[in-house]
């Protein structure tokens, strides 16, 4: 049982086109950036990318949208990106924006074995066309499946060769979630160490959901909105 | 006189409470934090993890791996927890945040909110706005009366994609502070020097208004 | 806001006749002592107990049935409680046993907001009587509804004064998701700390959940099966 | 010869593959622990919030917070992780656990088995046995042929509530290995020196004997 892979090259290898594939982070916060560059230079195409946002022009998937890699896109807020707005309105991308929490949950739900899950997010909304609607005590809900991805990548800051992984702040956001939910979860960490080099109780995502992990390199952890302290007002 | 961000965001801080747990959006919601009265202690959430954001970090001490909801770089406080998102929406719809405060293009008189979408022209998406104002037990609007053409945003019904139904309680804008009732909007306070006249006019939905209507305090 | 309480019989002062209550623990793993003992003191009657287990005969929730103070179990497993077995077979104590995955996953659908869950478990056995089977991609699910509980009663290892929390090794078990679904939530801790002194990376429980801390005394943590390690065979 | 307890679990020891994530039951199962074959790694979920579990821990070092499922005290390996019952039964849900072995009252010729509930005489409960049994993709039961009144427990149908149906791929007794398959029950292998006629005897469901049955190897 090994499951620690050389780098994200091999990590990815076997993503053909058309997968479906989770990406973990919030904005450019927590993005498997290897995984990702990865990603670009095999020039995988016809995906389906479920991520909260889609990168900007320069960055994170939106340098898979430059190449035109994405079918589909399932997010929850796509304002950074005027590559990905070119693309929806022209019609090139299929583009499915859900609520964040729906989002989160509908991942969790895969990877806890929950088939549906119960949201009251979007009632009322054109999100919740088509959908079932249920009331529960006096209050409406709509029912949203499981996603169902062939491949989660997620980024963590330390991992261990059993695939335990720890996040850093809010560098955590999705990943969790996404590493649950994936058929097949490719970890790439900061910092790949030995079993029993991570304190148990600390431990984000359990190794059982982890498959492959790597030590990613050259993290250039990109800032979207660098804000300093200054006096109010 | 109309007030500007920063002072509808100091109208809004009066509505904190010792003890509450906070969503602030993302613009003049944010502002919020700046105006939290003395001697209350109030907690933030950020939506994408954080119980607990401090302030911007100094000059230098930008972590990349430290944002909030708003895609900037923030600090943690003495007491902080990070989490996932899915504990945060489920702290969220579980209604453990006590006040949310978000931004909007439209409200109706019932309360609707419309703050995501522009069809054919503007697709950002609902980010966490759909969640909250799904689930938060009270809702403050933080926004303009009128829109850069001077339309009003205070609309008997939205004409805009709706982001939630029924949910917004309170709206504080540059002229005034409006409750949402079984009857629509009430008008609460008026901005110092800004008339009843005026903000009637710039109320496209039913305003009702009883008796002497006072000017906001700060 | 202060939610540190001095001691149990305070933080459990408003509990009343016909509360309904979650207990967290593991047979006797993480089980908050000091407040059972409170309620025990307080002789408090008519409760409805959700809790995976019910103690021993002379301990943990095994206390509270010696005085009768139960009406209603809602648990997993019982097996250790000889007192508990008598109550239920002469129809003294109404019993509601659920798998352990359900009780754990109804816990947290009312934490995470969500009305009810779906669960395979139970399918086709007496559990499932009465209940909603949905089939999603070929397999069956029972409707489970969230858990609605006064209060939440959970142990931690450490704590601080805004109610943060984390447990200690497999004493975590159901406290996380219980002090999540409480209307109100009182966590009693092995050590009560300031603020700042426990790392916002490695909080379990964020203090939002919790309503009422304080600093248990005298834990006697019992062992169940004290076993220890001989040779194989 | 019957086996013991012993050898039931290590003959279920044989079906583990590198790689494995088992949950092992309380009883017969938790002995096939001592048997995991040199050079594969298996790693041990205990249902209670542990991955990675140990053995029992030297005398004197027992930690009351330190239990597997049948609230034994253990130790941790190095790559342990703990987590909270809600995400043990998530991952057990989900399939990530590759093998659950579990001990039984009855199991019929469908894979149905019972192992939680006699009425009137015991009131035990599942625990996480449903759960287990609804979800595993691998589930071998391990038990003794027939009850202490010498009755099959390998029946056409269960007469003991349920605790999940069609589920159960092997059982390994102290007479036989058996397969569930389609058409019911399959003799695989026969314990040393047992016969398949014996073994048919006391099998009250049906029983496919395909030409010659190898003894168990261990």
């Amino acid at each position: 049982m090994n499951k620690v892979f050389t780098n994200a090259d091999d990590a990815v290898k076997d993503i053909s086109n058309g997968a479906v594939i989770m990406l973990g982070g919030f904005g450019l916060c927590g993005i498997p950036e290897n995984c990702i560059a990865a990603l670009v230079k095999k020039r995988v195409n016809n995906l389906t990318c479920i991520s909260n946002n889609a990168g900007v022009d320069d960055f994170g998937i939106g340098l898979m949208l430059q190449q035109k890699q994405l079918k589909k896109m399932i997010a929850s807020y796509v304002g950074e990106n005027a590559e990905f707005e070119r693309q929806l309105l022209s019609g090139e991308l299929e583009v499915e924006l859900i609520p964040q929490g729906t989002l989160a949950t509908r991942c969790m739900a895969a990877g806890y074995g929950m088939p549906a899950i119960f949201t009251p997010a979007g009632v009322g909304t054109e999100v919740a066309t088509g959908k079932e609607i249920r009331n529960f005590k006096g209050k409406d809900y709509l029912l949203e499946e499981a996603f169902d991805a062939d491949f989660a990548i997620v980024k963590a800051w330390k991992g261990d060769t059993q695939g335990n992984l720890i996040y850093k702040a809010t560098a955590r956001n999705f990943n969790p979630m996404m590493a649950m939910a994936g058929k097949i979860t490719i970890a790439e960490v900061e910092e790949l160490v030995e079993p029993g080099e991570l304190d148990p109780n600390q431990i984000h995502t359990p190794g059982i959901y982890v498959h492959r992990i790597f030590q990613g390199v050259n993290y250039e952890k990109r800032i979207e909105q660098r804000t300093v302290r200054q006096l109010a007002n | 006189m109309a007030l500007d961000k920063y002072q509808i965001a100091q109208r809004i801080a009066k509505e904190l409470q010792d003890g509450y747990y906070v969503n602030l959006g993302i613009g003049i919601p944010t502002l919020v934090a700046n105006y939290i009265p003395e001697g209350i202690n109030v907690i933030l959430q950020s939506e994408n993890g954080l119980l607990g954001m401090g302030p911007f970090p100094e000059e230098g001490k930008e972590d990349a791996d430290y944002i909030n909801a708003g895609k900037q770089t923030i600090t943690t406080l003495p007491g902080s927890a990070f989490f996932d998102s899915a504990m945060s929406f489920g702290m969220i719809r579980s209604g453990k945040v006590n006040l949310t405060v978000l931004g909007a293009m439209e409200v109706s008189e019932q309360g609707d909110i419309a703050n995501w979408k522009i069809p054919g022209k503007m697709v950002k998406g609902m980010g966490g706005a759909m969640d909250l104002v799904a689930s938060a037990k009270n809702i403050i609007v933080a926004m303009m009366h009128t829109n850069p053409k001077g339309e009003s945003k205070l609309l008997p019904h939205c004409s805009l994609p709706l982001t939630g139904v029924q949910c917004v309680k309170k709206i504080v804008t540059d002229l005034a502070v409006i409750e949402l009732t079984a009857n629509g909007f009430k008008l609460l306070e008026r901005a110092p020097g800004v008339s009843v006249e005026e903000i009637k006019n710039k109320t496209a939905g039913k305003l009702m208004v009883e008796g002497n209507v006072p000017e906001m305090q700060f």
